[in-house]
């Protein structure tokens, strides 16, 4: 399949790296992680703080800490979070289906909107209205996301009325929720389809001047066929690996557009575990997301192997 | 994603909503269904957790759970009585072995009550509504101490062994008018119906809802909107702008409340010149509190006295109101020894070091950083900001590694300690948002003192010893007392504030109503 | 009779950077069934360029003007819909590049299936049948085998074998070869064209052939085009050209071809002008007049069945 | 060709956008922390209004100019040397170098970059120069695997090869043969690097995280929505500054794909008319 053990030996060293610069940062940081548990207005009696500080180990030198942080990796578990007084996976896993629900139509939407409009216009020669929807997605993909969504959030929520204004539910229902996610999915949709829409024009312009689109020319193909039969499927070849990343950083991917549409998926958790300085939390959010990048890379690969008979083959 | 423009076409048509249904916005995070370790929900269990006490609107303590009280001479020992309509939502009463109980288990596991537990020496329960509880040492404050404690019930809580990681919906089970119905962390939404087992004034109030918004202008657009009906944040206003705007509508009512709530610039007392008397007075010199009302509080603050303590805390002492000098400022920087030597409009001090202090603040103070240093640039006072988030602040300001830092004080932090503001100082103590700079002998003997007395008039002599140390040594300068302003919607009327939790106080929720004729 | 193909005044330009740039400047020619006409010159001369026009392809911002009729059919003014109903038809071309000029991710079979299904309306089974055969046909033995290959998977000869089969699968009357045996070793070289005279011998075909092999123009060639700087400047019988070629370039790659010593000036390799007045060939020419170089020669007939762009006609 | 006109008409663009950003001082109306009546509506005298302190909005957004295409500029600087110095390393040194700087690469993007950058910048409080090099460090993978490949590619070609024989040191044949060689990839990398730098600063200070004192677009975005200006429907003061973003993001985008296009090396595999 490819791999040997190099690029296994490759990817546990990233893997320990990252896991081990999860671990130190957030400790290299200035700032003691139970000041957030207490409260603004509390005077505290130290005793307090020590013994709360052994119920947490944080009492313990580093590198003990770090062992039992490795200890915690292997066996998944990750302890508890002491802002939300629960189990971090249980949090966490709470936190995915809504972020899920955000992302997954997200990357396949904009995937398949992106890869044809730009195959079409990349093979069509130069229009005004090529141009000008060429033009447009660089727009949107220039656009930081979040003011997009902003921008979307007062026309269709504040002025008109349409869109609720935050959240992912409220009775529950499911149309209630299809109108929670419509203007997200739409917005972060937008901006995936554009920026796979330029990298498939990219692609396409490139591949066009190729020989085998002259000779399945000359050979009468044309139109569809020659477009969505010879030419997307290499073009699309790099792409899949762009969107097999895109899986990787789901759950990060969207953090600023939840937090405009008050989400209380992922990206906010991140956001928060990172200002309260949880740093239970922050491992698990850190480990669960390189993970999913590591698996992404390698569903890219194979993906890739997959479609590339060059490379399947040999 | 048809399916999903359907249904933006055709939004789902909400009830019509009943009438005496409160919808409440909040920017508080209320992240974990835990009564007792969540910080926001800990606050908005007023309505199921009656404490023993309550302030009214004066600040004067006033019975709520409990409706009496008596001290024993050396206010070591206190008798609390419960009163007798209180009934669990299980249908048990309420008992002095629950408020025991809770003053034993809270104190226990709940570390910023750990203090509570360790001072106390043994409790009784004399009959099954009157409980006593014994401590160590004098303790004079503890009715104010009872306003913000939580009183759960025994048989619920007795065996649970880790509360911090219960998330059962049996914790919910409060004597308050208003329990937990439901609470949907995800939607963030938290609802409340009313306690049937409450024999209390009727609230006119089905159920009360609260909403949470991630940041205050979603929230100040669904108010709007009429997404809700009110919003509420502990200690903190509704921002002041959006406020008029409200006003204009006509469709809410905005009602300005006082705080004992303060901004403040606090000195780093450790060092030169925060260790300066006079380089403190000029920098009170050199502010301009009229601009800072305008600019920061939109004209809604209150100019600060001199004595620190807030107008509205019991034993307020009109002092003289600091003002704008910046001559003056400038001639106590030069009695000091700063003087601007070489004519770059930075003083130097006696060495020739430039004049140039770290002014620390959190985001939160980010404006009113930037005109204090404003004014004590115009004084020849060179101030580099230093703005971090507020983990970050804390760390520094424990560590004393600033010049000036501002910061704020709420109603309850200027009520814990002894009182008036003391617990920012002392320095002996230690704290999320306190200072403890100040370790004069003087200031802690009256902080001692103002502990071991409950006799009013002693203790009015003190509370005004007290601000006039304030106002004679400046170890912190008031910018502004803000006051809160709450729009609420017309739809209900009578509202009740308290100085504590604002509208978030039982009383309010037995009182507030629909309003008659308007829809 | 009409000819099969005419192609009348077709100049083909581009657009560049640079402004137009005119890479086949009037070239007329008349090709027949059943005959084979080798197109010779120089690299970049523009005899690919004249290849892909003739099939609709000159490529992005081409300008073709002039005009070529195909079976009595005008190509250059005919849609793209209905010219790729002539392509892979009655017109086939045989690229230069066969490492190149199959899809790579896609298996060589599904590639020689494809435009028989699209021109015959065959069913999977049927089209795919007839492509194992041909392959057979084409020295494959395991033809199933090659079947299923990619074209990575294949060396430049059985690639460029197979694009041959693919374009003389449906028997096309025209057939255009762009050096089809550059890639490939003497032994298949000599395999390739014998499948060209093959497709001229039994169904008739007219090959226009571009090759620099003059060879190939002795053993295969009705007649000889030869192209210089984008103008045919040579239209001979191959006996004729190879006996007595009428223009200086054509007569300095004969003299090569026979190993004769070279005669013209030196500086044989300076480059070619593409100016619009004057002949195009002065620079290297040993007969240059001033006429030369004020009028543009046209193409003048110059001896049996023979044309030439020369103001020097030696049959004169 | 048409990519040459649109590489043109981009590079002038951003010739006046750094214009704007050098001369801000004295394009800007007013002195940018001389504080008039808040909140005034857009007039003669403040062509954008003033902000929830009186501050005069367009001022404040010509000077923004300055902060946001420093950052940006600064972290494809860091960015570009960084890739450009590991992606050379581990493309002509082959082997071990390889292997590390390849791993190396390789754990780089495997790191979450926005998480990451909201974890630093809300403990560091980086002021412009430090924000530049953090972006810098977590943006320069991709512009090293880039090099490298093309790298790669540059030493297979002949001429590196003649080089190699002809006895040149190794400095010289990177420097002079494979730099020169690489140099349109590397530019139109740099451009996208400068273009994502600079909306991740946007990101980073519209969650109010980072330096308050750094005025950038993204912060001038921070303050609108947290002062008041959503719900005031003050879009003089909102959209300016994203608008501005985006056009400047835009046009680098715009030229760095037009570079990439005209920077290709023609390859053998591609059709030339």
């Amino acid at each position: 399949m490819g791999f040997n053990k190099t690029r296994l030996l490759r990817v546990l060293l990233a893997l320990f790296f990252i896991f081990t610069l999860n671990f130190l940062i957030p400790r290299m940081m200035p700032g003691d992680p139970l000041v957030f548990l207490m409260g603004e207005d509390v005077v505290l009696d130290p005793g307090a703080m020590d013994e709360l500080r052994v119920e947490m180990g944080l009492d313990q030198p580093l590198w003990r800490q770090y062992i039992r942080y490795w200890g915690r990796i292997v066996t998944l578990d990750f302890g508890y979070s002491y802002h939300y007084n629960q189990k971090v996976s249980a949090l966490i896993l709470s936190r995915i289906p809504w972020t899920l629900g955000l992302m997954l139509p997200v990357i396949l939407l904009g995937g398949i909107l992106g890869m044809v409009t730009g195959t079409l216009s990349g093979w069509k020669g130069d229009s005004r209205l090529n141009r000008g929807f060429t033009t447009l997605n660089l727009v949107i993909y220039s656009t930081p996301p979040y003011f997009l969504a902003l921008a979307c959030l007062y026309v269709f929520s504040v002025r008109l009325e349409l869109f609720p204004l935050k959240g992912f539910m409220d009775s529950g229902t499911l149309p209630d929720i299809l109108h929670h996610y419509f203007l997200p999915v739409l917005v972060l949709t937008a901006f995936f389809a554009s920026r796979n829409f330029l990298l498939m024009r990219g692609s396409v312009r490139q591949e066009k001047k190729k020989w085998y689109v002259l000779r399945a020319r000359s050979m009468g193909i044309h139109g569809p066929r020659l477009v969505f039969g010879h030419v997307f499927v290499n073009a699309a070849l790099p792409m899949v690996t762009m969107i097999a990343l895109d899986f990787g950083f789901l759950f990060s991917g969207a953090l600023l557009v939840e937090i405009v549409f008050s989400m209380n998926g992922m990206g906010i958790l991140i956001y928060e575990a990172v200002l309260s300085r949880d740093y239970p939390l922050l491992q698990g959010i850190f480990l669960v997301i390189t993970l999913m990048v590591v698996l992404a890379n390698l569903a890219a690969e194979i993906c890739y192997h997959r479609l590339d008979p060059r490379l399947r083959i040999q | 994603m048809l399916v999903a423009l359907w249904a933006g076409c055709a939004r789902p048509t909400e009830n019509p909503l009943p009438k005496n249904r409160l919808k409440i916005g909040t920017v508080h995070r209320v992240k974990s269904r835990n009564i007792l370790f969540d910080k926001a929900l800990g606050v908005f269990i007023n309505l199921s957790h009656p404490h023993l006490f309550a302030l009214d609107p004066d600040g004067e303590i006033r019975g709520l759970l409990s409706d009496d009280y008596r001290v024993s001479e050396d206010f070591t020992r206190w008798t609390f009585r419960v009163r007798d309509h209180y009934f669990w939502s299980d249908g048990l009463p309420v008992t002095a072995s629950d408020v025991t109980f809770s003053v034993k288990y809270v104190g226990r596991h709940v570390p910023s009550r750990r203090w509570m537990e360790r001072s106390l020496v043994r409790t009784e329960v004399l009959d099954p509504k009157t409980a006593v509880l014994v401590f160590d040492q004098p303790r004079t404050n503890m009715d104010i101490e009872f306003t913000s404690f939580p009183i759960i019930p025994r048989h619920v809580w007795e065996n649970i062994p880790r509360p911090r990681f219960y998330s059962e919906n049996r914790q919910f089970i409060g004597c308050g008018p208003f329990i937990i119905a439901g609470m949907d962390l995800n939607a963030g939404v938290i609802r409340l119906r009313k306690n049937s087992y409450w024999k209390g004034p009727r609230p006119a109030l089905e159920e009360v809802e609260i909403h949470m918004y991630h940041n205050l202008d979603v929230l100040s657009l669904a108010l709007e909107r009429g997404d809700i009906d009110t919003c509420y944040k502990y200690a903190d206003t509704y921002p002041y702008t959006s406020a008029q705007r409200l006003a204009e509508t006509g469709r809410f009512t905005i009602k300005k409340t006082r705080t004992t709530g303060l901004t403040f610039i606090g000195f780093n007392l450790k060092r030169a010149p925060g260790n300066q008397l006079g380089f403190r007075r000029a920098v009170a010199r050199a502010l301009d509190y009229r601009e800072i009302q305008k600019l920061i509080t939109s004209g809604y603050g209150d100019p600060p006295g001199a004595g620190f303590v807030p107008r509205g805390m019991p034993y307020f002492l009109e002092l003289e109101k600091p003002t704008r000098d910046p001559g003056e400022a400038e001639r106590l920087l030069e009695a000091c020894g700063y003087r601007d030597s070489d004519g770059d409009g930075i003083r130097e001090n006696a060495d020739g070091k430039p004049l140039k202090l770290v002014l620390l603040s959190t985001t939160r103070h980010h404006r009113m950083s930037e005109l204090v240093a404003e004014y004590l640039g115009g004084v020849g006072v060179e101030v580099e900001l230093r703005i971090v988030e507020s983990a970050t602040w804390v760390a520094m300001k424990d560590e004393y590694d600033y010049h000036l830092t501002i910061t704020r004080t709420t109603p309850w932090g200027m009520r814990m300690h002894a009182g008036y503001g003391t617990g920012y100082f002392d320095a002996r103590r230690t704290g999320e948002g306190v200072l403890h700079t100040v370790s004069d002998p003087a200031f802690l003997g009256i902080c001692d003192s103002l502990l071991a007395v409950r006799d009013p008039k002693k203790k009015k002599s003190l509370a005004r010893a007290l601000q006039q140390y304030y106002a004679r040594n400046l170890p912190a300068v008031a910018l502004v007392q803000r006051v809160i302003v709450t729009p609420t919607n017309v739809r209900f009327t009578g509202w009740y504030h308290d100085p504590l939790f604002g509208i978030f106080n039982l009383q309010n929720f037995l009182t507030v109503r629909p309003a008659h004729g308007i829809q | 009779m009409n000819p099969l193909l005419r192609i009348r005044e077709l100049t083909v330009g581009f657009e560049g950077p640079r402004g137009k740039n005119t890479v086949l400047d009037g070239v007329s020619l008349d090709m027949n069934p059943g005959e084979v006409v080798v197109l010779t010159g120089e690299t970049g001369c523009g005899k690919s360029v004249l290849a892909r026009t003739l099939i609709g392809l000159p490529g992005d911002h081409a300008r073709v003007q002039g005009s070529i009729r195909f079976k009595g059919r005008e190509l250059t003014t005919l849609g793209e819909s209905r010219f790729s109903r002539i392509r892979g038809r009655s017109m086939a071309m045989i690229l230069q590049n066969p490492q190149l000029a199959l899809n790579p991710v896609l298996p060589v079979g599904r590639q020689l299936v494809e435009p028989l299904r699209r021109h015959t309306g065959m069913d999977r089974h049927a089209a795919g049948k007839r492509v194992r055969e041909g392959l057979k046909k084409m020295g494959f033995e395991r033809g199933e085998e090659i079947f299923h290959r990619y074209p990575f998977q294949l060396s430049g000869g059985m690639l460029q074998r197979i694009l041959i089969i693919s374009a003389m699968i449906l028997k096309p009357e025209l057939l255009i070869a762009d050096e089809p045996a550059r890639a490939l070793d003497d032994s298949l070289r000599n395999s390739v064209h014998r499948w060209l005279a093959e497709s001229r011998d039994r169904w008739n075909a007219a090959v226009l052939l571009i090759t620099h092999d003059l060879d190939l123009a002795a053993k295969l060639a009705s007649r000889v085009a030869v192209m210089v700087a984008g103008q045919l400047v040579e239209i001979n019988t191959a006996t004729g050209f190879l006996t007595g070629p009428l223009h200086p370039y054509s007569q300095s790659l004969v003299r090569s071809y026979f190993n004769l010593p070279w005669e013209g000036p030196a500086d044989a390799l300076s480059p070619l002008s593409r100016s619009a007045t004057g002949c195009r060939y002065i620079s290297r020419c040993d007969r240059k007049t001033p006429r030369c170089l004020e009028k543009k020669p046209e193409m003048i007939p110059c001896g049996k069945g023979a044309k030439v762009r020369c103001h020097h006609c030696p049959m004169e | 060709m048409k990519a040459q006109k649109r590489k043109t008409r981009g590079a002038f663009l951003m010739l006046a956008w750094l214009l704007v950003a050098v001369f801000a001082g004295m394009i800007a109306p007013h002195d940018p922390s001389r504080r008039f009546e808040p909140y005034s509506p857009p007039g003669s005298r403040h062509l954008l209004g003033t902000n929830d302190m009186g501050y005069d909005i367009l001022s404040e957004l010509i000077m923004g100019t300055r902060i946001s295409l420093l950052v940006g500029l600064a972290t494809a600087a860091v960015a570009t040397l960084v890739g450009l110095a590991a992606g050379l390393a581990a493309g002509y040194s082959g082997r071990f170098l390889d292997e590390i700087l390849t791993g190396l690469i390789d754990v780089f993007l495997m790191i979450p970059r926005i998480p990451m950058l909201i974890l630093l910048s809300a403990f560091m409080q980086p002021g412009a120069l430090t924000l530049s090099i953090l972006l810098g460090l977590l943006w320069w993978p991709p512009i090293a695997r880039i090099v490298r490949s093309a790298t790669l590619q540059e030493k297979k070609a002949a001429f590196v090869e003649s080089a190699v024989c002809l006895g040149f040191s190794r400095p010289r044949i990177l420097l002079g043969e494979i730099l020169p060689n690489i140099m349109p990839v590397v530019k139109a990398k740099f451009l996208m690097t400068f273009a994502s730098a600079m909306i991740a600063e946007a990101s980073i200070s519209f969650l109010g995280l980072g330096n308050p004192l750094l005025r950038s677009w993204g912060r001038m975005l921070y303050t609108a929505f947290n002062k008041g200006g959503l719900i005031h429907g003050m879009y003089w003061w909102i959209l300016p500054p994203g608008f501005c973003i985006a056009a400047v993001v835009v046009t680098v985008m715009a030229t760095g794909m037009a570079l990439e296009e005209t920077g290709r090396s023609p390859k053998r595999e591609v059709l030339r008319p």
